[in-house]
């Protein structure tokens, strides 16, 4: 039977399912396969917070969704086009986010009694009609991996763990996908299990023939290959792109790197990262507390060490009498707070941007620390890096603010050529003439001088230090003195950064103004925006403090500057202290990154309908 | 440590440019003397040796030490020196921390590098009181103690810092005392001799707020009979008559007097310092917890393990030979790619 | 505590309505079991109960018991406790923490909970994992694990939790394991029983990131050779046929066979919880570093001493007896004052 | 010889001597004296970092600066009249500070070649000139305390340490002031050691007839009580007055007081004063660290305690990740920080305004705190008052912030009468019927429900949680609505705290708006601007977290607002925030207090003169 083929510019599928039925697995065997075909995508895992929860449970329900698309992308999209839900709960948990008129795939075998009611209905939702004006598929995906495997070796529940692969074959058939590269993961992943191997394999191919097969599905889609930049490509999630810039800024400087950190989530997977790379001599110390791992990177940092940290909100706070430290020693050292929803333990696994003010702010005493922020998973990575290079040429700590959303989602990036990455030069001052630790050069930068340095022994610390020499002091001119020279020199940095770039015109009725994670569906929402006419820019900001010094300029030439965050409006108060603009400001705090619907609605109704 | 054997030192090498700014009287000066008479025997170039403190009096001892050094925040010393260590296992990294500041508000820093066995050599400045912010008790401070903070007498036990050290896992643990310099400087320097964590209790006299808190171990009438020295392989005799020592009977210590012909010097317990199992050293860090028994000062525990920092070397090390040094290539390829033409 | 005679719970009593969300097989269900059956008998009223916890798996605890409770933040639950514990004596108030939880970041407050000997009721659930983190070795962890942020295996040394609670001073150890619910009845109800800091190590298992860690002291194969009971005068006898002892050899614990006619039962070390002086539960702490010897659990130690709490309650009783319940004239006129007519 | 006794309105002396002369002793018992006899004043202690540095050096002076005066007084005044220097570091140290034409009293026995050089001098300066244009007096105090004591029993190191009671003597002879203030403190504090009393009882008349009898004074001043309100004084510091107003809170509300807190300076006095009120039911907790401080704290309060813990700089910033814990669990918690110097250690001893914006938004995620701070010592009583008024009846943590410069300095504090404090109304649920944890009351506060309430048994936590049940909640649309709840319920309490009041007229050229601890210098400047005719106005802020209702409308009334501060604009950077107006800032961070004169001279530069 011959199937029709549609052709769509872009596709968003969401897997869902109990957290043990492998759905982050399959959606990233999906992610994979659809980018060596060649399209754009963005992805976005959704664990729940518990680890594995009963199965069938509504908090125990694994998502994972990707949006792949023949154009260039910028979100994993606002509403799946296909859910594919492994059991009520998942069904129960995601239709809400669905349009009408979308496909949703069940494993229908999922749906009895004891599962529908732990999801929460009261009558099986298969049979009730209200998933009429969804595109329903009613498949018993258990039952028929069960019949692929009738002649398996593998016991009952090896056998039921198979069943995503079904699923994922089923897909695979549906958007015309090669079954290829997931083939040759199973064959390494289970080299050693040659029975799983085998059953995956059976499984996957059960999977696409039974779409090919069966008269259920009457259309099969493809999304052709997205016209990206030529180049080789992998996959990456922020976290990933963090760790890889982190290395980077130490194979460009020469200078080894130490991560001292303590787990959590959802920043422990730069520390899982980083604790792979031991031949490319980093160091990874996993401390006790978020403050050791921040006070023996300052160890770490004044050995002559690249010094990390990394963390995310609760932890972010308990390091900021450190961060003081290394504000007074006036020692490089990175901070990265991948930030999640607050405030206290708040809700760990969801994504947030409500630590900008504590970045600028969360500090006894005048203590300026510059502040950068990444705005996609690739972007993670030039900013790892930025951080480093400002850390080391200013010789001061620098807090980089990453976000849940855009350290778990991954997008295709683009290898960057070796050659294209500037070296980091990093100066260790050996000369005894004419030293003193708290002399300045050009960038008011002290001199980074390491144990080890015949002639050079000197003391730093955390109590003011006297001009030049370092000493302690007390003296009141030096006090007030030396915190205008600590400002200044992170105010200086304005001077060392890229201006900011208008997307779309320079002048208009509404700016846009976003940092940080929301980058895509700002992006998204202003595209569309503009192809309906309306006068609307975007600025994304990636230096925040300071700020790149063409920003003033700019919002004077807009009517209106929406600022959307995920937050109650931090960065519009920074604005507003800097400025004396008003601004206004788009709040979301509900754990889930903006969709660019969301934000289109927004600049729509603020620019009062088309023009 | 890299021994150095080209250039000599002498005490005032070690000594920068700064006004020791304690009061005057204070134990922290004799601690500074021993360490600055000490350093030049260790055979480390004193551009390798770095001295990291917390906040506190005794905190300020980096100051005064010219080698490289920093003055940390209160109760970070070990955790900083950590870091120093683990990325700069060539250097010889020292903690000067008081009793406040290591065992109060630094407590857990102080267990997990005893742990880890991170090769630190830690000076615990035990005065029994928070000097710097004038007088409150610590957490060495003896119940009912009279202080600022507990004018009706603190109702804290103290700790027993060896006893934490060990339960914590410690390679050495020694003890010493302000007025005894020449056994000050010995411990100092086993310590700089330890590869692995060396924690030394050094009783200090704070003149100011607990003056005499140790008159009894060091005041010539009672010394001898309250302070038991501890040699390696020695049997554990002491008292003005040197008659009296310590037996172990059945899973308890008991001073007898070796002159009373009950117990001859072969009855007494031999220390050892170096014993795998730890419980000659529990059983003597217990000893100055009870009035029946002496003071042991000395080295109580010295056994060798690998420690942290070498260890992270060695993984880097033998990753490294296995498999390479690492390339840019190899880290942005290190995953499936693909390519657009 | 006040004891309630009229009120009979079943463990049902103690069970919230909240459902629990602990992966399918987590050791964590049995300690909630046993917490839930041994409740009813510990003799205090359900609303003077509080379970306080820190942030980890083992922590949502809290929120499966219908009690007072509080989930905290990471590592602050024995602080938090403290807290409570010291204003209200009248609490029966618990702990329950993580290995992460209680001996990582939380170290610090759980050995001065200890040694300040403040009365609550510390329950580790030991899994030697960070499981809510999803699989990162822990300070339990052995070394050279390998784990998500040890690929190549853990440098660390393990942290032996008794022994750390032992030298900060605590007057109740114990331990149990997830697979011996009577046992663990047992410990939770010597634990409330106990006035002063009463510490169980509970070992559990974590079946998604540490499976099987404690499957030898479980399984019927192993178990009755690899775990010493204690029991409270009893000699320490062991092994399938019950034919093994433990004995002092100067200071050297040994293993030895009483049916091979070398030694009788009467050689056997006897067990005893409630020794002044902490030699024998040193000792027995130590046993499990080292394979030659048994596993013990049990209570390892249960002595007597002041609290904190009531210490701070008795002064604030006697000083108030003595000056009388002050009020605000003698507040405000607690000084020098003068007159402006 | 009779002296000519000269009126004066006011008089400003410095103590000043090395750590071990007891200047702090001196300066005291001059104040209680003085206070006593009637007048109105302000204290300043100003010890130094060091505990007991080497005799004889700089960073070894301690000082002791009163003004005492027949009018109000807002400041220990900016320039001394007369300077008490006990040695040549004294001098030095303190020399600076003087106009000419200031009286010095030197005690010349300590002008030998060593003490000389300790102080850094060349040659010796009493011999110099270089004193020329003050009115120098010097003096053999320490031979003439040895000879007033030539009979004494005393050892010659307890003769010397009774100098400065010469000193006293000769002080209260010169200002006519009554001995027996002192002489009664002197019997009584050495009640147990009779030749100590009687030696200082010695000293201290051998000091005052030696003003009397010798010819180098030919005049004596008085300064007239001040016109004081009637009723009862003390002396008051800044933490005494705090540990009254905990204490007060705690019997006005029949709530006990709990304290968890960790020593720094300058907040330890809190704790020390607190541990004395044992029969009052105060619990006092001296943790192993400032995050044990804080949390024991919060245990407390869930117990049912007034809770509390104090702090300074770097422990508040530690304290931070728990901060967030209380704004979850939404428990009462009073949270004192007597900001010193930073950033990092700092400089521990001296005063500074700058953890405000910390105080603002120094955690992570949304975490609104309300924030109020006293303006002088006695405000103290009120503001720790207040903060309990609010954390109870909104149940929420307060930050209440000190500095320093309050902290240490004293001034006669009147009584309150006891029936005008209201009563604090602490209500504590025990009422099965429809309790819900987070329920919510008309201030939008939740109930507090104690341990030990039977039937009530609930659990609370630093996740998210859902409203009114309390439980658990990952629901994307309850954690928005719990974040603006918890913004609003603080916002809300601008309509339960006073209006602030206009000092001035309510319009006019320049207002000069402050907070904290610059209160008085701030009073004193614009008084002597006002009666010079300049169209000047003072508003001093307790509240700033919400701000006075009114502000928003005074601030609209002024051509100029001035905003002095001991930090780098930290208030100021909130009103842009808030009402989007440029103010200017004044600012200043040496570790030292404003003087009145400083801020008078920026007024009046500022309004180009006078009008
Ligand atoms: C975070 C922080 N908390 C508190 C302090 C205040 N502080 C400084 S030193 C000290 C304790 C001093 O006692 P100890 O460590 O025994 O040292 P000593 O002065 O006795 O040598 C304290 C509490 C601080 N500087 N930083
Ligand atoms: C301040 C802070 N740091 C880190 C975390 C992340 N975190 C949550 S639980 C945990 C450790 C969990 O391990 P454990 O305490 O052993 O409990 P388990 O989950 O194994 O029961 C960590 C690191 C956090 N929530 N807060
Ligand atoms: S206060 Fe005590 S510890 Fe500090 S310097 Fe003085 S004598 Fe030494
Ligand atoms: S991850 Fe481990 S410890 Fe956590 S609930 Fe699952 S099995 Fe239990
Ligand atoms: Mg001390
Ligand atoms: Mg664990």
């Amino acid at each position: 039977m011959k199937k029709e083929i549609k052709k769509l510019d872009e596709v968003t599928i969401r897997f869902a399912g109990d957290s043990g039925d492998g759905m982050q697995l399959t959606g990233s065997q999906f992610s994979d396969t659809t980018a060596l075909f060649g399209n754009d995508l963005i992805t976005l895992p959704d664990y729940p917070a518990e680890i594995r929860a009963p199965a069938g449970t509504l908090y125990g329900v694994s998502g994972f969704q990707l949006r792949f698309s023949s154009q260039d992308t910028n979100t994993p999209g606002d509403h799946p086009d296909v859910l594919v839900a492994m059991n009520p709960a998942a069904l129960k948990k995601n239709q809400k986010d669905l349009l009408p008129g979308a496909t949703i795939i069940v494993n229908q075998d999922a749906f009895d009694l004891r599962n529908i009611r732990s999801a929460g209905y009261n009558v099986n939702p298969l049979e009730d009609n209200s998933l009429d004006g969804f595109k329903l598929f009613k498949i018993p995906i258990s039952s028929l991996t069960a019949n692929a495997l009738a002649d398996s070796s593998l016991t009952v529940k090896e056998v039921a763990r198979c069943k995503n692969f079904f699923a994922l074959g089923l897909m695979y058939w549906m958007f015309n996908r090669p079954l290829e590269p997931t083939l040759k993961w199973i064959n390494k992943k289970f080299k050693k299990v040659p029975a799983l191997a085998e059953a995956n394999t059976k499984v996957l191919n059960a999977g696409y023939y039974y779409g090919e097969n069966t008269e259920i599905f009457e259309t099969r889609y493809t999304v052709s290959p997205a016209n990206l930049p030529k180049g080789t490509y992998r996959n990456i999630s922020g976290n990933e792109a963090l760790a890889l810039g982190c290395v980077t800024a130490s194979l460009k400087s020469g200078v080894p790197l130490f991560l001292g950190s303590y787990p959590i989530t959802p920043a422990s997977e730069i520390l899982h990262q980083l604790s792979t790379y031991k031949n490319f001599g980093v160091k990874t110390f996993q401390a006790e507390d978020e403050i050791a791992g921040i006070t023996s990177a300052i160890g770490a940092s004044f050995g002559g060490y690249l010094a990390l940290t990394t963390t995310s909100g609760p932890g972010m706070a308990l390091k900021t009498e450190a961060l003081g430290l290394a504000v007074m020693t006036e020692l490089p050292l990175v901070i990265i707070n991948v930030q999640r929803g607050g405030p206290s333990t708040g809700l760990p696994t969801k994504t947030e941007q409500s630590d900008l003010l504590q970045a600028f702010y969360g500090r006894n005493g005048e203590a300026p620390i510059p502040v950068i922020a990444a705005s996609t998973p690739g972007n993670c990575f030039e900013m790892a890096f930025e951080a480093f290079r400002i850390s080391t040429k200013y010789m001061t700590p620098v807090i980089l603010l990453s976000d849940g959303y855009i350290a778990n989602g991954a997008e295709p990036w683009l290898i960057p050529d070796e050659s294209s990455i500037p070296e980091l030069s990093v100066k260790f001052r050996t000369e005894k003439e004419g030293f003193a630790p708290y002399m300045r050069d050009e960038n008011l930068a002290r001199p980074w001088v390491v144990p080890g340095t015949p002639g050079l022994e000197h003391r730093i610390g955390g109590l003011e230090k006297a001009n030049i020499t370092g000493n302690v002091s007390h003296d009141p001119d030096n006090h007030h003195m030396m915190c205008e020279l600590r400002a200044k020199k992170v105010k200086n940095i304005e001077n060392d950064i890229p201006e900011t770039e208008v997307f779309g015109e320079e002048k208009g009725d509404i700016l846009v103004l976003g940092w940080g994670g929301t980058y895509g569906a700002i992006r998204d929402a202003v595209i569309r925006a503009q192809k309906e006419g309306l006068s609307v820019s975007q600025v994304h900001l990636h230096h925040i403090n300071p700020f790149p010094k063409n920003l003033g300029n700019i919002l004077k030439n807009f009517k209106k500057i929406i600022v959307p965050e995920l937050n109650l409006g931090q960065l519009s108060k920074i604005l507003r202290i800097e400025f004396l603009i008003p601004v206004e400001s788009f709040c979301k705090v509900k754990g889930l990154p903006f969709t660019a619907v969301e934000i289109y609605s927004k600049i729509s109704s603020m620019s009062g309908g088309k023009k | 440590m890299t021994t150095n054997t080209e250039i000599k030192y002498t005490a005032k090498d070690f000594a920068s440019d700064q006004d020791v700014r304690w009061c005057p009287g204070c134990g922290d000066y004799s601690i500074l003397a021993q360490v600055q008479r000490t350093f030049p025997d260790i055979g480390v170039p004193k551009e390798k040796i770095v001295i990291i403190s917390g906040i506190g009096c005794s905190s300020r001892f980096t100051y005064y030490m010219d080698t490289f050094g920093m003055h940390g925040i209160h109760g970070r010393a070990p955790a900083i020196a950590g870091g120093l260590k683990i990325a700069r296992p060539d250097l010889s990294v020292w903690v000067a921390a008081g009793d406040g500041d290591l065992l109060s508000i630094g407590g857990n820093h102080f267990i997990h590098t005893c742990r880890k066995n991170i090769d630190l050599k830690i000076l615990l400045f035990n005065n029994r009181i928070y000097g710097l912010t004038k007088g409150q008790y610590s957490p060495t401070s003896e119940k009912g103690k009279i202080t600022k903070s507990s004018p009706y007498g603190s109702v804290d036990y103290p700790f027993n810092p060896l006893s934490l050290a060990l339960g914590a896992g410690a390679t050495f643990i020694a003890r010493s005392i302000d007025r005894n310099p020449k056994h000050m400087q010995e411990m100092i320097k086993k310590a700089a001799d330890h590869k692995g964590t060396s924690f030394v209790e050094i009783f200090q006299n704070c003149n100011i707020f607990n003056d005499g808190a140790y008159d009894h171990l060091s005041s010539k009438d009672t010394k001898d009979d309250a302070v038991l020295v501890l040699e390696h392989g020695k049997p554990m005799i002491f008292g003005s008559q040197r008659n009296k020592g310590i037996i172990l009977n059945g899973t308890k210590p008991q001073v007898v007097n070796i002159d009373e012909g009950n117990y001859s010097i072969n009855d007494i317990l031999v220390h050892s310092e170096t014993d795998d199992n730890p419980f000659l050293s529990y059983l003597l860090t217990y000893l100055s917890e009870n009035p029946d028994y002496p003071t042991p000062i000395g080295v109580f525990r010295n056994v060798l393990r690998p420690t942290c920092d070498e260890e992270i070397q060695n993984q880097i090390n033998y990753i490294t030979e296995v498999n390479g040094k690492g390339t840019l290539k190899e880290l942005f390829h290190n995953t499936t790619t693909w390519t657009v033409e």
